[in-house]
C-alpha cells in the first residue's frame, strides 16, 4: 500500500505551545492534528491575546480562487462524471476484448492505447474512476464513523473506557496503517468493499483521536460551562453542543484525508486485494499492464496519471477547504 | 519548577512500548484466529495426509486445544523472546526475520535519508520566502503527495533500468541496486515532510518572537535557520517517526515493484498463506521498532523543545 | 518628566504624511491615512489608540515590517543623524535599521521571544547581527545588556529559556535584546500590556530610565494611564488618523478632541478615580434597590479550598480558605492578579467544581455537596458571564436558540401561543441589554464583542437568576466598549436587584461597580471589606502594592514604590512562572485593516450609544477577532 | 493440487543480491528464478523450485530416459516381481555425499521411509509412493522395496528430485535442519542461502556419477551455482538484459520479442509434462452437473487466439487433459472441442439456459448462469489476464464467469469441501500419465488425499486409468490412456487451458543447458564460455 502516513497531510496546528502542553503521552496526536489537554487546568485563564496588535497577521487574501484551485475543480468534475455516467466519456465497454488489436499504442481509435487484451485503456480508466472514488470515499467514511464514534465514547464513556479506547488506538496506530489494512483483509477477503473496510479500519484510529480532542477542547468551552450553569443535563450538553462542535474539524481533515485513501485504496488493488479483475480499478490496471510497460506505455502512464491527477485535485481542493476553515476558526487561536 | 525525572519518564514510555507490543501481538493472533479457513488444512495444502497424520500435525502446531489456551502458551513465548517456527517455511521466526530485516532497514534509512534532505533543503530555502519558488517547491510536493509509489516505480525502472539501464532491475544488495528503490520511496515521502516542515516553518514566522527577531536586524535565512527550523522539526520529528515506524513493514509496494527482499512482503505472504508464528513475529518486530521510535521521538522532543523537559504547571 | 531643554534635542525621527493601506478580499484598506510624527531624543511620543486605529501599523512601518502586501507611502520618513531615507530602503537595507537605527518590543515577551532558544542566545543574536562585538565577547555583553535591563542574576537567566522567566523578567530581557546595538529610537509596542500591574510598574520604570539615558521612546499603546506615566507628548489616534496630539499634560488634563476624552474616562477608573457619573451612582442605586433584602444571604461560601494535580503529581492548591457572603442586590468584587484563585473560587461559587474543604450554600441551601443532579433544578437561580463572550457561545446557533436554551422551559404545549411568547420574552431580554430585536437572527461571528457581551448578559439573565457571577466581563473589551458593558450592569443592578460576584484583575472596575471588595492573592483572601475603605486604607501591604502599581497621571507616592519594591521581586511563584502568560487584560483584536466608518461619540444615553459604538465597531471584529477558543 | 499447495508457499521471495558485477563472477552461474524453495528437504517441499534446486544436490535411483523409460543411476540394476508389489535394487558403489557418509542400501531404505515418515509432514513426496510399504536392506548393497499394490508410476517417482536420495547421517542426526542443511550426493553441494535473495552452490569435486543421460562425466564444469530469486518477471528480465544473472527461468512471455532482439540473449523452451493448465469444473452440483452447460463453456473461448495473444505465441493452447510431453499423450483428443460460440448458444438453449438478465446473463429458473472461479492471487495472478479474456467471452454467449481473488485458507476450504465454487484452475508437473488418476479418479477425493474435490465417478474413466496403471506393456498403457484422456474431453470434464512452457533466457556465454523430463533446466552439463 502506500508508504504513506494515513494521516493528514501537512496536518495543522502544532503551535509551540500546544506541543508543549500536550507532552509526550500523545506523539500521535501531533501526527494528526488532535489536540488534547492534559495536566491541571491552569485556573486562571484569560482569552488569549497574542496577535493583538500584529499586521503580520495579516495576509493577503487572494479574493478569487486561483488557477489552480479551478484546474483541480475541472478535474474534479470530469473525474466526478466518469464516475457517474461512465458510458459518456468512455468509447466501448471497459471489458470489450479485442485480442487482435492487442498492446497497441495510443492512436486515434484507442487515446491511451489498448492493454494485453486489446481493451481500450481509456474506456478502462475512464471506467475506473467510479471504483478508484468509491474506494476513496468509502474508506474515508468508514473511518470518519468508526472513528467519531470511537472518539465519541471515549469522551462520554468516563475515564476508565476513555482511557481504554485511547490505549486501544495506541495499539492501533503502532501497526503502521498498512499493516493494519493487510490484517484486515485477511481476516474479510479482498473485495471493493473489503479493501474499504480495510482502509477505513486503518485510518479510523487517527480520527478517533482527532474526534475526542477536539470533542475535549469543545467540553472545555465557554458555552458548554454556559450550558452547564443552566443546568442542562450532562447528555443533553454532549449531543447539542459538544458533537456537533466537534465535527466540522473532522469533515475537513476527511476532505483532505481522501487523497490519501483513494492513493491507499489504489495501493491495495495494485497488490491485488481491492476490487477484482476485470475491474478497471487504476491500480490494478497497473498492476496487471506493467509487464507490458514497453510495449504500450499507455497502459504503464494514464492509469497512474489518473490516480495522480485526481488526488492532487482532491488536495488541492481540500487545502483550499482547510485554509478558510481554519481562517474562520482557529485564526488566532494562542 | 520541578524537572521530571528521566529515569520515571523512559519506565513510563517504556511500559507503554511494551504495552503497545503486547496489543499488536494480541491484535495479531487474534485477526489470523479469525480468518477462515481451518489453518492446518491451509497449511497442509491438499497434499495428500491421512485424517491421523493430519490430526497430529494439528496436534504437534496445537491447534487442537482452546483458544485460550493457545493465547497463553503464545504469550508465555514471546515473553521469553521465542517467536516460534514457520509453518509454512519451517525455520525460526526469529532468523527469518533477522534476515530480512537488513535489506528492510537498508532501504528504509536510505530512502528516509534522502527524504528528510529534500525536505529540509526544500522547506529551508522556500519557507516564507518569495512566491515563485514557494510555489514551485509546494507543486512538487503536491505532485510527490499526490502520485501513488507503485506508479513512480514503475516508470523509474521503465526508464532508468528498462531503457536507460543506469540501474539493476531487480534489487540487489549492492548501492546500485539500492538507488531506485529508495528514491521511489523517498519521492513518496518526500512531499509531506516538506510541507509539513514547511507549513511549521511558516506558522512560526508568522509568531511574534519572529517579528521580534527580525525587528532586530535578522535576515530571512538567518531567521529559517536560527528560528523557525526548529519550530518545524518539532511536527517534523513526529511525522518521521511514524513515517520510518511504517517503513518498517510498509514498502510491500515498493519492495513488490522493485523485486526487494524485506520485512513487508514476507509479512503478505506470511498473511495469505495464515503463518501464524511469522505473521505474529513480523509484527511483533515492528511494533517494537515503532515503539521505540517512538520513545526516541519523544526523546527528541524534549531536546528540541525546553518547555518539555519540565513539568512545572 | 523629561526635563531636558527642548531646543538642544537632537531630532531622531521626522514622519510626514504616513500612509499604509492593505489589499484585502474587497480592495483595499487605508489602515494609516497620513500620519506625521517626530521623535527626539531622550523624548517619549505615545501614540495612544483602540484596536484598529493604525497605532501599531503605524509603528511597524517605520521598520519596514507593515506586513505582507502592506502599501507604505510617506512624504517623509526619515532617521537622523546620520540621515536615512527610510522610503528609499528596500530588502536587506532594512536589517541595518533594525535593530541597529530602531529597537523594538512587543507585547507579551513570552511569544515574542523564540521560546525554543534560551534568553541569552536571543539577546546574542541581536549582537551578532550587527557585529557589534567580536564573537569571543558575545557571552559577556549579552549579559551585562541583560544586567542594564535590570535582569537579576543574568548569567543563569541568560542559560534558561523565556518561560523558565517571569513575565517581568522575560520584557526585560526582551528590552534587553531590543537594545542590544544600540539603537538611538525605541519602538515598544504595547509593552506591558500581558503584564500584572505590580510587573508593568517596574518596565514602565525601565523605559523611563533609557529615555533618560538619552534613548528616543515611541510609545505604543491603547491604556492612556499607561502612558501617563512615561510620555512627554501624547497622539491619539483613531482610524489611521492621528485626531489629537500635544504635550502629555496638556492633553491629560484639557483634551481637545471628544474621542480623547473618552478614552481618558475610561482611564480614569483603571486609575481608580471614580468619574463623575459612576462609582456614587451606583451606590446609591445600590441602596435603593437592595435595601429590603440587604439581609438575606443569597450565597455563602465558607472556607473552601481546592487543589490541583500538576503533571508532576503534587497537589497544587489554588484556592485555600476563602469565605465570604453575597446578598441580595449586592456585588461583591473579587480582585487579584493572575493565578490567584479568583476564577477557581468563582468557579467553586457556581457548583463547577466541587471544593476539597469547606462549603458553599446557595439561596440558604447546600449547594457544593449535592450530587449534580439535585443541584440542576436550583442551577438557574445562579448564572455566568464569562471573560470571552465568542467563546462562550456555541458557534452554530443564533441569538434567539443562544438565549433561548437559557428560558425556563414553557409549560404546557409548545404551541404557537407558547412560541410567541417566549419571542416576547426574548425581546424583552435583548432591550434590557440595549439590543434591538433584529440581533435574534444573528450569529456571534455575525457581532460585535461588545454586543455580544450584551447577549451573554441577556442569556444570564434569562432564567431569572438571584446572582450573577461575572468573571473578566469586560477585560477583553477596548476600553470604550468597558465602558457601556460597566454601565449595562450598573443598570441591570439597579433594575432588577441581581446580585453579582464581580471578579476582576482591573482595580478601576472593580472600584467602579462593587459595594465590597476580597483581595486576593496565591489563593487566599488578604483583604476584603467596603470598597472605599479598601481603596482608601488598604490594611495589606499587597493591597498597597496593588494600588501603588497603578499607573497614574501623577508620579506615585513614595512609600508606595518603596512597598512595591520590598515585597514583589523578580523571584516569581510557580503560579506566575509557568502559566504562559496569556494576559489580554485589554486586549486588543489584531490591528485590523477593516475600520467601520466613525461611529459616533457616545454623548447619547447609554444604552443606544452603546449600542451604535458596538455595531460601529462590529465590520472589524467579524473579520479579524479571533474566535478564541479556551 | 499439490501444486496449488506447492504455489501457496511460493511466493515468499523477493529476489536482491546483484553479489558481484558480471565480470568477477568468474566460472559461477547465476540463475534467476521467480520462486525461492520453502525448504531444501526434498520429501518435504512440492515445490517446483525445489526440485530445480534439489536435481543439483541429490541423486536419485534411476533417470526417466526422454522417451520415458528409465535407465540405472544410484543403482546400477533393479528388477520387479511378477505382482509388481516388489523391486530389488541393487545398488552403485563406490558414491560418498557431501558429509563422507557413503552410499549405501541403508541410504535408500533411510531416504523412502523418511517420505512416508509423518513427522516429516511431507507435502508432495509421499503421495508420489502412495503405494510404498517397506524396504528390506539385505546387504549394503541390495534393498527390497515392497508396495501395497502394482504401480507402474513407481519408478517414475523415484526418477524425480522430491526422492533424491539423502545422506543417512544427516537424516539420523539433522533433525530438524534438513530443511536448511541438506546433504545429497549431486554434482554441487549447498554453501549458503539467503532468504529472499539468493542460494549459493559450489561443485561437488568428487562427483563421479553422473547419470547416463549427461553429456559428461566426473565433476561440473561450473565452480558454482546461483540461483537468486526475482519475483517480478520484468525485473527478471531485466536482471538478465542488463547482466545481472546469466539465465533465468519463466522468461516473461512478453518479453521474448525483446529476447531475441537482442543479439546477446539466448532462450529455450520446453513444454512442461504433466496436467496442462486446467479449469476443472464442477460435475456434482451447480450448473456444471449439465453436461451441455460444460460444453457449452469449452466451446464459448476462444483459446487459440486468447493463449496465442496473450503468451505472444510461445505457448500452446491445452486440448487435452495432458500436455504433449508427457508420456502416452493422446494427440486424438486435439480439435476436439473448437471455439464455438453458436454451437455453446445452442446447448445452453438445449440446457434450459434461455432467459437473459439485464447485462445479457443466461437465466433458467430465476437464477442467473453464474459459475464461480474463485482463485488466489499469489498463486494464479499470473494467469489472470487469460481469465479475464475468457471471462469476456464467455459473457458472449451468456456465461458469467466469477473470477473471484480468495486467500488460501479460503480456497482450500472451497476445495476440500468442493462447495461454494464451479471451477478451479491447477496445473500439475510430472512426466507420468498416472496423474490423471490423481484428479479425475473416483477414489482419489480430497479426503483420501487426491485431487479429485468433485467427487467424480466415472467407472469408464476409472476403468482407463485403472488399465494404464496396471499395464506394464507400453502399447497396453497407451491404449488405456487414449481412452481415458478421450473420455475427459468427451464427457467435458474439465476446461484444459494452455500447455505451461519452461521458457529459459540465457546470455550467450551458457553453454549446455538442457532439460531434464520434467522441464527443468540442468546445470551439471553448463558451462560458461566466450559467446558464439
Amino acid at each position: 500500500m502506500t508508504d504513506r502516513l494515513p494521516v493528514p497531510i501537512g496536518s495543522r496546528g502544532e503551535g509551540p505551545a500546544m506541543t508543549a502542553a500536550k507532552s509526550e503521552t500523545a506523539v500521535q496526536d501531533a501526527a494528526t492534528g488532535a489536540r488534547e489537554r492534559t495536566g491541571a487546568v491552569s485556573p486562571d485563564r484569560r482569552a488569549p491575546s497574542r496577535g493583538g496588535t500584529r499586521p503580520a497577521a495579516r495576509r493577503a487574501v487572494p479574493r478569487l480562487p486561483g488557477a489552480g484551485t479551478v484546474i483541480a475543480s475541472l478535474v474534479l468534475a470530469v473525474v466526478a462524471v466518469a464516475a457517474v455516467w461512465p458510458e459518456l466519456l468512455a468509447l466501448r465497454a471497459p471489458d470489450q476484448v479485442d485480442p487482435v488489436h492487442a498492446l497497441q499504442g495510443p492512436d486515434g481509435a484507442h487515446p491511451f492505447g489498448t492493454d494485453q487484451l486489446g481493451r481500450d485503456v481509456f474506456s478502462r480508466v475512464v471506467h475506473g474512476a467510479r471504483l478508484t472514488i468509491t474506494l476513496g470515499l468509502g474508506s474515508v467514511v468508514v473511518a470518519v464513523v468508526a472513528g467519531t464514534l470511537l472518539g465519541l465514547l471515549a469522551v462520554a464513556g468516563g475515564r476508565v473506557l476513555d482511557e481504554v479506547v485511547m490505549r486501544v488506538t495506541d495499539v492501533l496506530m503502532a501497526f503502521p496503517g498498512l499493516l493494519l489494512a493487510l490484517l484486515v483483509v485477511a481476516v474479510l477477503g479482498p473485495g471493493t468493499t473489503n479493501a474499504m473496510i480495510a482502509i477505513g479500519a486503518a485510518s479510523a484510529p487517527g480520527f478517533a483521536r482527532l474526534v475526542r480532542g477536539q470533542a475535549l477542547v469543545v467540553r472545555e468551552s465557554g458555552y458548554v460551562q454556559a450550558a452547564v450553569v443552566l443546568g442542562l443535563p450532562r447528555f443533553s450538553v454532549f449531543l447539542r453542543h459538544v458533537v456537533p462542535n466537534s465535527l466540522p474539524p473532522v469533515l475537513v481533515f476527511a476532505t483532505v484525508h481522501t487523497g490519501s485513501a483513494i492513493i491507499a485504496g489504489s495501493s491495495l488493488s495494485f497488490l491485488g486485494l481491492g476490487p477484482q479483475a476485470p475491474a478497471p480499478e487504476w491500480g490494478a490496471m497497473l498492476s496487471e499492464g506493467r509487464d507490458y510497460v514497453d510495449l504500450s506505455w499507455g497502459l504503464g502512464v494514464f492509469p497512474g496519471l489518473a490516480v495522480t491527477a485526481t488526488v492532487v485535485a482532491i488536495n488541492v481542493v481540500g487545502t483550499r477547504l482547510r485554509r478558510r476553515f481554519e481562517g474562520r476558526t482557529t485564526h488566532g487561536e494562542h | 519548577m520541578t524537572t521530571a525525572s528521566p529515569v520515571r519518564w523512559l519506565a513510563r514510555r517504556l511500559l507503554l512500548a511494551v504495552l503497545v507490543v503486547f496489543g499488536s501481538a494480541t491484535a495479531a493472533f487474534l485477526a489470523m484466529e479469525l480468518t477462515p479457513g481451518d489453518p492446518v488444512r491451509t497449511l497442509l495444502g491438499t497434499t495428500p495426509q491421512t485424517a491421523e497424520a493430519t490430526e497430529r500435525i494439528r496436534h504437534d502446531l496445537g491447534f487442537d486445544r482452546p483458544l485460550l489456551v493457545r493465547y497463553g502458551l503464545f504469550l508465555g513465548r514471546l515473553v521469553t523472546g521465542d517467536l516460534g517456527t514457520s509453518y509454512q517455511l519451517q525455520e525460526p521466526v526469529r532468523s527469518l526475520v533477522t534476515g530480512q530485516l537488513w535489506s528492510t532497514v537498508t532501504l528504509a534509512l536510505a530512502a528516509f535519508t534522502l527524504a528528510l534532505a529534500g525536505a529540509l533543503v526544500l522547506a529551508v530555502l522556500t519557507a516564507g520566502g518569495r512566491r515563485l519558488p514557494r510555489r514551485i517547491a509546494g507543486f512538487f510536493d503536491l505532485l510527490t503527495i499526490s502520485a501513488p509509489a507503485f506508479w513512480i516505480g514503475v516508470l523509474l525502472l521503465t526508464v532508468f533500468s528498462f531503457r536507460l539501464r543506469l540501474f539493476p532491475a531487480a534489487g540487489g544488495t549492492g548501492l546500485s541496486g539500492l538507488v531506485l528503490p529508495a528514491v521511489t520511496l523517498a519521492l513518496s515521502m518526500v512531499g509531506t515532510l516538506s510541507q509539513v516542515l514547511r507549513e511549521a516553518m511558516e506558522r512560526s514566522l508568522e509568531e511574534p518572537f519572529a517579528l521580534s527577531a527580525k525587528a532586530r536586524g535578522t535576515g530571512l535565512l538567518g531567521l529559517r535557520l536560527r528560528h523557525a527550523l526548529r519550530h518545524g522539526l518539532i511536527p517534523l520529528v513526529t511525522l518521521s517517526g511514524w513515517t520510518l515506524g511504517a517503513l518498517l513493514s510498509g514498502a510491500v509496494v515498493i519492495e513488490t515493484v522493485f523485486s526487494r527482499p524485506g520485512l513487508g512482503r514476507v509479512l503478505a505472504t506470511a498473511i495469505t498463506s495464515r503463518d501464524l508464528p511469522v505473521v505474529t513475529g513480523v509484527v511483533v518486530v515492528s511494533a517494537a521498532a515503532f515503539a521505540l521510535i517512538t520513545v526516541a521521538v519523544d526523546a527528541l522532543y524534549r531536546i528540541i523543545d525546553p518547555r518539555l523537559r519540565e513539568v512545572g504547571t | 518628566m523629561a526635563n531636558t531643554d527642548a531646543t538642544a534635542r537632537r531630532r531622531l525621527l521626522t514622519v510626514e504624511d504616513l500612509r499604509v493601506a492593505f489589499p484585502t478580499r474587497h480592495g483595499t484598506t487605508d489602515a494609516v491615512r497620513g500620519v506625521s510624527l517626530t521623535v527626539d531624543a531622550g523624548e517619549c511620543l505615545a501614540v495612544v489608540g483602540e484596536s484598529g486605529s493604525g497605532k501599531s501599523v503605524t509603528a511597524r512601518a517605520l521598520l519596514g515590517l507593515a506586513g505582507p502586501g502592506a502599501r507604505v507611502r510617506a512624504g517623509r520618513m526619515s532617521l537622523h543623524d546620520p540621515d536615512l531615507d527610510l522610503t528609499e530602503v528596500r530588502g536587506r537595507g532594512w536589517r541595518d535599521v533594525r535593530g541597529r537605527r530602531i529597537g523594538l518590543v512587543l507585547q507579551d515577551a513570552l511569544t515574542s521571544l523564540d521560546p525554543l532558544r534560551t534568553v541569552g542566545a536571543e539577546v546574542a543574536e541581536a549582537l551578532r547581527n550587527h557585529r557589534v562585538v567580536p564573537r569571543s565577547r558575545l557571552a559577556e555583553r549579552s549579559l551585562s545588556l541583560l544586567e542594564e535591563a535590570r535582569v537579576p542574576e543574568p548569567g543563569l537567566r541568560a542559560r534558561q529559556y523565556p518561560h523558565q522567566l517571569s513575565g517581568g523578567l522575560r520584557q526585560r530581557a526582551l528590552i534587553a535584546t531590543a537594545l542590544a546595538a544600540a539603537p538611538p529610537l525605541l519602538i515598544a509596542d504595547e509593552p506591558t500590556t500581558a503584564l500584572d500591574v505590580t510587573v508593568q510598574a517596574r518596565i514602565l520604570d525601565l523605559l523611563a530610565a533609557r529615555k533618560e539615558a538619552g534613548t528616543g521612546v515611541l510609545l505604543i499603546s491603547h491604556d492612556l494611564s499607561v502612558v501617563a506615566r512615561l510620555a512627554d507628548r501624547i497622539a491619539v489616534m483613531r482610524h489611521g488618523e492621528i485626531v489629537e496630539e500635544g504635550p502629555a499634560a496638556r492633553l491629560l488634563h484639557a483634551p481637545s478632541h471628544p474621542y480623547t476624552r473618552r478614552l481618558l474616562e475610561a482611564a480614569a477608573r483603571h486609575t481608580g478615580h471614580t468619574s463623575a457619573s459612576g462609582g456614587r451612582d451606583l451606590a446609591a442605586a445600590a441602596d435603593e434597590a437592595g435595601a429590603g433584602a440587604a439581609e438575606r444571604p443569597v450565597l455563602e461560601v465558607s472556607g473552601v479550598g481546592k487543589s490541583f494535580t500538576g503533571p508532576d503529581g503534587r497537589a497544587r492548591p489554588a484556592v485555600r480558605d476563602v469565605s465570604f457572603t453575597l446578598h441580595a442586590g449586592e456585588t461583591l468584587g473579587i480582585v487579584g492578579e493572575s493565578g490567584s484563585g479568583k476564577t477557581t473560587s468563582a468557579q467553586l461559587a457556581l457548583g463547577l467544581l466541587a471544593p476539597d474543604t469547606g462549603s458553599v450554600r446557595l439561596l440558604g441551601q447546600p449547594w457544593s455537596q449535592r450530587p449534580e443532579r439535585e443541584r440542576r433544578p436550583l442551577r438557574r437561580r445562579i448564572q455566568l458571564v464569562q471573560q470571552d463572550p465568542l467563546g462562550s457561545f456555541d458557534p452554530r446557533y443564533t441569538v434567539e436558540r443562544i438565549i433561548g436554551e437559557a428560558l425556563p422551559p414553557s409549560g404546557g404545549a409548545p404551541g404557537r401561543g407558547s412560541a410567541r411568547e417566549r419571542r416576547a420574552r426574548l425581546v424583552e431580554l435583548l432591550t434590557l441589554v440595549g439590543l434591538e430585536e433584529e440581533m435574534l437572527d444573528r450569529r456571534p461571528r455575525q457581532m460585535s464583542g461588545g454586543q455580544r457581551q450584551r447577549v451573554a448578559v441577556a442569556r444570564a439573565l434569562a432564567p431569572g437568576p438571584d446572582v450573577i457571577v461575572c468573571d473578566e466581563p469586560v477585560s477583553a473589551l477596548d476600553v470604550s466598549v468597558q465602558a457601556q458593558i460597566l454601565d449595562l450592569f450598573a443598570d441591570l443592578r439597579r433594575r432588577l436587584g441581581v446580585a453579582l460576584l464581580f471578579i476582576s484583575h482591573d482595580l478601576g472596575v472593580v472600584h467602579h461597580i462593587s459595594d465590597r471588595v476580597l483581595v486576593m492573592r496565591d489563593g487566599e483572601v488578604v483583604e476584603s471589606g467596603a470598597v472605599g475603605d479598601v481603596f482608601r486604607r488598604p490594611a495589606h501591604p499587597y493591597t498597597r502594592e496593588l494600588l501603588a502599581a497603578l499607573p497614574r497621571s501623577s508620579p506615585p507616592p513614595a512609600e508606595a514604590l518603596a512597598a512595591a519594591g520590598t515585597t514583589a521581586g523578580p523571584t516569581a511563584h510557580a503560579g506566575e512562572t509557568a502559566a504562559p502568560v496569556a494576559r489580554t487584560a485589554h486586549a486588543v483584536g489584531p490591528a485590523t485593516a477593516l475600520v467601520a466608518p466613525a461611529a459616533r461619540a457616545g454623548d447619547g444615553p447609554a444604552d443606544a450609544a452603546g449600542s451604535t459604538a458596538d455595531v460601529a465597531e462590529g465590520p472589524a471584529s467579524a473579520v479579524d477577532r479571533p474566535a478564541a477558543t479556551p | 493440487m499439490a501444486l496449488l499447495a506447492l504455489l501457496l508457499t511460493a511466493t515468499t521471495s523477493g529476489c536482491a543480491g546483484a553479489l558481484d558485477t558480471p565480470r568477477s563472477r568468474g566460472n559461477v552461474l547465476t540463475y534467476g528464478i521467480d520462486q525461492q524453495p520453502d525448504c531444501l528437504d526434498p520429501q518435504v517441499s512440492p515445490l517446483d523450485v525445489t526440485a530445480l534446486v534439489d536435481r543439483n544436490l541429490f541423486d536419485s535411483l534411476v533417470e526417466m530416459a526422454p522417451d520415458g523409460h528409465f535407465r540405472p543411476w544410484l543403482a546400477e540394476r533393479w528388477s520387479v516381481s511378477a505382482d509388481g508389489r516388489t523391486y530389488t535394487f541393487r545398488v552403485r558403489d563406490g558414491v560418498t555425499f557431501h558429509d563422507g557418509t557413503p552410499f549405501t542400501a541403508h541410504a535408500v531404505k533411510a531416504t523412502l521411509d523418511h517420505a512416508v515418515d509423518p513427522r516429516t509432514k511431507s507435502q508432495y513426496a509421499a503421495s508420489l509412493i502412495s503405494s510404498y510399504r517397506s524396504s528390506r536392506v539385505v546387504d549394503a548393497s541390495t534393498v527390497v522395496v515392497r508396495l501395497s499394490r502394482p504401480d507402474s508410476a513407481f519408478l517414475q517417482a523415484l526418477s524425480t528430485a522430491y526422492l533424491g536420495i539423502q545422506s543417512p547421517t544427516s537424516l539420523r542426526e539433522n533433525t530438524g535442519n534438513l530443511c536448511t542443511e541438506p546433504v545429497g550426493s549431486g554434482p554441487f553441494r549447498l554453501t549458503g542461502w539467503a532468504r529472499n535473495r539468493s542460494l549459493e552452490m559450489e561443485r561437488n569435486p568428487d562427483y563421479r556419477w553422473a547419470p547416463p543421460g549427461a553429456r559428461h562425466s566426473g565433476p561440473a564444469h561450473l565452480d558454482g551455482l546461483v540461483v537468486q530469486f526475482i519475483t517480478e518477471g520484468t525485473a527478471r528480465f531485466g536482471a538478465l538484459a542488463t547482466g545481472q544473472v546469466d539465465a533465468i527461468g519463466n522468461v516473461p512471455p512478453a518479453k521474448i520479442g525483446a529476447l531475441k532482439a537482442s543479439g546477446q540473449l539466448r532462450h529455450l523452451r520446453a513444454e512442461s509434462p504433466g496436467v496442462p493448465n486446467t479449469v476443472f469444473l464442477n460435475t456434482r452440483s451447480g450448473p456444471l452437473a449439465d453436461e451441455r452447460v460444460r460444453k457449452a463453456l469449452l466451446r464459448s473461448v476462444d483459446l487459440d487466439q486468447l493463449v496465442d495473444t496473450l503468451y505472444f505465441g510461445r505457448y500452446s493452447r491445452a486440448w487435452g487433459a495432458l500436455t504433449p510431453t508427457t508420456p502416452y499423450y493422446s494427440a486424438s483428443v486435439e480439435g476436439r472441442a473448437p471455439y464455438d460460440p453458436d454451437e455453446a448458444a445452442r446447448l445452453l438453449d438445449a440446457a434450459g439456459w434461455t432467459g437473459r438478465d439485464s447485462r445479457g446473463i443466461r437465466v433458467k429458473d430465476g437464477r442467473p448462469l453464474a459459475l464461480r472461479w474463485p482463485y488466489i492471487q499469489e498463486v494464479h495472478g499470473k494467469m489472470s489476464a487469460l481469465a479475464q479474456g475468457m471471462q469476456a467471452q464467455a459473457k458472449q454467449v451468456g456465461i458469467d464467469l466469477r473470477w473471484t481473488s480468495v486467500d488460501a485458507g479460503a480456497f482450500i476450504q472451497k476445495t476440500d469441501s468442493g462447495r461454494g465454487l464451479e471451477m478451479f484452475s491447477a496445473s500439475f508437473v510430472r512426466a507420468e500419465p498416472d496423474i490423471l488418476r490423481y484428479w479425475f479418479g473416483s477414489r482419489m477425493t480430497i479426503a483420501n488425499g487426491g485431487g479429485n474435490v468433485f467427487h467424480l465417478d466415472d467407472p469408464v474413466l476409472d476403468r482407463a486409468l485403472a488399465d494404464g496403471a496396471a499395464a506394464s506393456d507400453p502399447q497396453a498403457r497407451a491404449a488405456a490412456y487414449a481412452r481415458a484422456q478421450q473420455r475427459l474431453v468427451d464427457r467435458a470434464l474439465a476446461l484444459p487451458t494452455y500447455v505451461p512452457v519452461s521458457l529459459v533466457g540465457t546470455s550467450d556465454r551458457v553453454h549446455g543447458l538442457r532439460f531434464e523430463p520434467n522441464a527443468y533446466p540442468l546445470f551439471y552439463d553448463v558451462r560458461l564460455g566466450d559467446p558464439r
